[in-house]
């Protein structure tokens, strides 16, 4: 199993960046658990705290034109995507101001105009989705990848393996990238799945299969940027496994106690913001005071952009049909 | 739930308050008691007692009869469909309805047709728990009642379960069935209580049942759209109308005896159907009354979703796309008052 | 099949004799010569040019164009939406209309929502050829027609094609249509010959076509049970009875103006379907007429596939099963004459 | 990869048993082919000849008790576990006196009585259904097995893959047999499909995946007994991949132009049903008369059930509704 490559130094600019978006993706999920509990937000959410540096890294490694897919768990891709956090909080409140004009809701944070072409309810179904668009920039010879994000449970259904044999056959530009958060709502990986590395169902499918540490940005980055360029340049497709974690239960309904004790502990200490922010305070780039700053800002700009958010109309059932049917 | 701790042979009738979802508990701890052929098989079913939490304890009392599968909709059904071939009952939990075509190619060439393929060599006790419909704002893809997808393949039975009650007796005919069956329950309806007459006959199998009897106008209705046909009735009552309303129960086969005995009684029908009225259960009463030579006193009318516009997450837009209690009352009053 | 060697740009209307295979080759042919943006999917339809070679030299003239795909029709209807968000018009097809359940949460659960779910941000022209029906001796898990299935979902369209112009035509608009469609081919048809009128105009999105005048009785159709009603239609002229017969064309969405003016002119109807009565088409069209109060002047009648009978293999048990120009006509008879 | 194991010897009544099974096999399917050009089986038929070895030898390692699901191209399975030839012609030409009588036909070659639990006419379809029975035998501590019968097409949809990792999780008593044959209709596995070695796939869902030599009726029944016997003991699933070949088209209206030249030669030269000739001319078992003789009895019983077959009833629609629905 190929481990990733060393990555290349990246601008401190740069890390500087993903710190803050991911701080945002981490105050905009704490803002909508509470938005939850006062009813602001109703149905269901799938929060993605802990796995912030896999949709932060990834996407950065994205460049404009290339597309991706993700899942109900999709707010972090989104925002790194550079959605605005008022019109996702406008989406999750059902708002004619979100993303998609509040009839998609939590699990659907979508912008055609970002790049970010679903976001999907059904487990595995954006993966062929992804793949189809990445045919297209084959087809028409354009350079540009798609990636599609999914999580550890969706390599155990059917979808997952077709969509691995098409873009092998085809060799799309592709890069798939399981979150492996260990667990599929309440069941363990190793309950519903015999292998612990995922990342060996690329193999019978002749696609690299590279394990990444998803909890440090740096690796992240450095490995989906390696599969973006090969993608690019007519090399096929990757399928990467990011080793993740998610701090809170599945949906907003599940207070987690399937989990062994100390497992969330474990997990913290590799906190993807805390590693990062380490390495910065290394590099001098971030003191202590800075990042309480950071916090402050993220803050209040994140509660800023939920109050606006509130205010927005809300849709009535005749301005939704447009959207049934193109003209 | 202490009803459940200790499931016993059902002996005598005993009327119990219960939630509908205790209501299914219960049956399904009959079942599992009554014959150790009948297992329950899905996502999270075991330890979590699945996502509505419908299994819980089930686990517990019967060891190794509660097994959870990956997410693989089609694998599991197949799974359920050759274990059924060898003689066990499987129940199959599907957290939402809107993965019924996930499964699509087990449940629609695979469950209905087994045995006739094979010249009737075999059964498929397989019953398909499935959690449907709105009220959730769960959005476009977790909404669908999906009762009327299936309700044309010879071979299956398509149940629905509108109250405890109803689940009770249902659902334990369900499982009893030598046929496969796929039985929708609401989500939304989880938290009612209702009377269950724990011990009672499992339902029959296809048959409608008339929860409100009157004479003006009959609303068949499932699921959900039943108490709030009750509710549409009691509020008619105010305008002097009489409405009788009919839990349809089964989608396949369709209970056009007890349905045409009904409307017979008041000459105007209403379905009112959490679901687009075209391909639907609704339809089809609608159009093999007619074709039966049904003298209408007035047109019959339907409360369906709109033909032509998705479910949406915004909780304003789903309470204003699922039929109200008075979009019912409406279609009825016009019905009767022209 | 000369007449592809050489995709032109339509212009002048030339009307052709060509079989129904032929008319769909060169539909497909001209609309991919038309736009780039045209490719055809699915399993052997490149050098193979189809199991039923409706893509005769497809990929020749379209290098590239024509993919082949491996058996895994939930991944490539996936790969198909994929491709048209990003602007291309994939045409995927089915080899047969019974795996179209094997794809189905790409078909119900993503084309027709993905717009919708996004607030209407993209639009998605993918166009299933799926092909439907009996009269092949293919047996219980090939022979469905599926053209009611979907019928219920917004967002997507429903197509079926009766003959050979109806097949160019139809074929043409739903590669342009900018939404889902999926457009049925039924397989007893391939071989049959009748006029194209090549370079004609596509035909409109959900209108029905009345393929034959008549006064007495109107007889709604689709696919094969198109001709058989006609073949009744001619039979039943001996009887000094006049029937009307509309070709429905589209199932979703129902033409309701054209069969409710037909029918207005007759007062009489019979819908000739190779389906199963209950959750269909005939049984929507007939409740939506009942519904809008339309006054019969006999009872509608429905010539239908058995509500609980399975299509079979033997020759003899397909023969029987299907509705016959027999069944048609007594149908028809029997509204008229009672 | 591992290979299979070297059999242990098998009593030369068997092997001559085989023999005797494997042309009763090729010569039925003769025949289907003539009555097909004669209208007396319509419809569509799925031919196997080639693949006798795989058919009579997966299946000579089946106990009493044991089941198997296979395919449309199942006709050697059939006979394989004991189908009169009468039975299935009857079948195929749609009688009542078929195994399904007469509704089923080519591709529907049932007899629960023998253990032949299903023909299924959708790819991959059967392999779940294989496994659901070796659940119940798994949940009832009964020491039977079952096996399922697929092409290599069908390693490319997703239910074959989701079967794979269920039967590993539950170390269900499953043996799933691919035969592979090299086409999938019209198309060559390597146009479908990115490796050559399809027992590959078996290994992310950590099961033994087994390469056969699946002309060679001698091997194919030592990696089956194997596995069989493994998957009895409680040592979980396996994958056998059979390396065969289809003497014929697809179905009856493919002339298989697509295949390279020489090709049908080549494997025609390890035909299985001459390669153990060999071995039994070998062991002085079988002489060139002896062959011919058995020909000969072979086809007048072929003939014979065909032509009593044909004189069979055929049911009423009215005679096929209690198949619908059992009470
Ligand atoms: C086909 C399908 N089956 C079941 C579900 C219900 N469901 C939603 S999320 C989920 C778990 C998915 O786990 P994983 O892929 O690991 O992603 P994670 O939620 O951990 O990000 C399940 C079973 C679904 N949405 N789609
Ligand atoms: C789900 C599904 N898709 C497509 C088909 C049509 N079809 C029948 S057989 C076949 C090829 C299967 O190839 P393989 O699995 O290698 O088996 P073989 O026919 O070679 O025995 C196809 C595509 C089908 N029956 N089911
Ligand atoms: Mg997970
Ligand atoms: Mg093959």
């Amino acid at each position: 199993m190929p481990q990733a490559a060393v990555p290349s130094r990246i601008p401190d600019q740069e890390l500087m960046r993903w710190y803050r978006k991911m701080v945002e993706i981490r105050l905009f999920e704490e803002k909508v658990q509470e938005l939850f509990m006062t009813g602001q937000v109703q149905g269901t959410t799938h929060l993605c705290q802990g796995q912030e540096a896999v949709s932060v890294g990834a996407i950065g490694a994205m460049r404009r034109g290339d597309v991706q897919t993700n899942t109900y768990r999709g707010h972090g891709e989104a925002l790194a995507l550079g959605m605005e956090p008022e019109v996702a909080f406008a989406e999750l409140m059902g708002r004619s101001t979100g993303c998609s004009k509040g009839v998609g809701g939590s699990m659907h944070l979508i912008d055609f105009s970002k790049g970010n072409i679903g976001a999907n309810a059904i487990v595995g179904a954006g993966i062929p989705i992804a793949l189809g668009a990445a045919m297209s920039f084959k087809l028409r010879k354009e350079p540009r990848v798609a990636l599609s994000f999914f999580g550890d449970g969706a390599t155990n259904i059917g979808t997952f393996h077709e969509s691995l044999n098409m873009a092998s056959i085809w060799q799309a530009p592709l890069v798939m990238i399981i979150a492996n958060n260990l667990y599929a709502e309440y069941s363990p990986l190793r309950d519903t799945t015999p292998i612990d590395d995922l990342a060996r169902r690329a193999d019978p499918h002749q696609i690299p299969g590279v394990i990444v540490d998803g909890q440090d940005i740096v690796a992240v980055h450095g490995a989906t940027t390696e599969a973006i360029e090969r993608a690019r340049s007519g090399g096929g497709p990757t399928l990467l496994e990011m080793k993740t974690y998610r701090y809170r239960g599945h949906s907003r309904s599940d207070p987690a106690k399937y989990r062994p004790d100390g497992e969330v502990e474990r997990w913290r200490a590799r906190d993807p913001i805390a590693l990062l922010g380490e390495q910065l305070a290394g590099r001098a780039l971030l003191s202590p005071a800075d990042a309480a700053q950071i916090n402050q800002e993220t803050q209040a700009a994140i509660d800023g952009a939920a109050a606006r958010a509130a205010t927005a109309p809300v849709l009535t059932l005749e301005e939704t049909a447009p959207y049934v049917y193109a003209d | 739930m202490s009803t459940l701790i200790e499931p016993q042979a059902p002996t005598d009738v005993v009327e119990l308050q219960l939630t509908y979802r205790e209501a299914i508990n219960l049956a399904m701890s009959e079942e599992m008691a009554a014959d150790p052929n009948v297992i329950l098989i899905g996502e999270d079913v075991a330890a979590a007692g699945g996502v509505f939490k419908t299994n819980d304890k089930l686990a517990e009392l019967f060891p190794g009869r509660v097994i959870n599968t990956p997410i693989c909709e089609n694998g599991f059904t197949g799974v359920a469909l050759g274990m059924a071939l060898m003689g066990m009952r499987p129940v199959v939990e599907f957290m939402f309805s809107d993965f019924l075509p996930t499964a699509g190619d087990q449940i629609m060439n695979q469950l209905p047709k087994y045995r006739f393929m094979s010249g009737g060599q075999c059964s498929v006790p397989v019953t398909i728990r499935s959690i449907s419909g709105g009220t959730g704002r769960f959005g476009t893809q977790h909404s669908a009642t999906g009762e009327s997808w299936f309700m044309s393949l010879p071979g299956l039975r398509v149940c629905t379960a509108s109250s405890p009650g109803a689940a009770y007796e249902l659902l334990r005919a369900a499982i009893r069935e030598n046929n496969p069956v796929i039985f929708h329950e609401h989500k939304g309806l989880y938290g009612r209580k209702g009377p269950v007459r724990k011990g009672a006959a499992p339902a029959a199998i296809g048959k409608a049942a008339v929860v409100r009897e009157g004479s003006d106008v009959t609303i068949v209705a499932t699921l959900m759209m039943v108490e709030r046909s009750i509710a549409a009735a009691e509020r008619l009552e105010g305008d002097g109308i009489s409405a009788e309303v009919v839990d349809l129960r089964w989608t396949r086969p369709l209970d056009l005896a007890t349905v045409t005995a009904a409307v017979g009684r008041t000459g105007r029908l209403v379905v009112a159907e959490e679901q687009v009225h075209a391909g639907g259960w609704g339809a089809t009463l609608i159009s093999e009354l007619t074709m039966a030579g049904f003298q209408w006193k007035s047109a019959p009318r339907a409360v369906s979703l709109p033909a032509d516009i998705c479910i949406s997450y915004s909780p304003d837009l789903e309470d204003a796309i699922l039929p109200s209690v008075d979009r019912i009352a409406d279609a009825a009053r016009s019905a009767v008052k022209g």
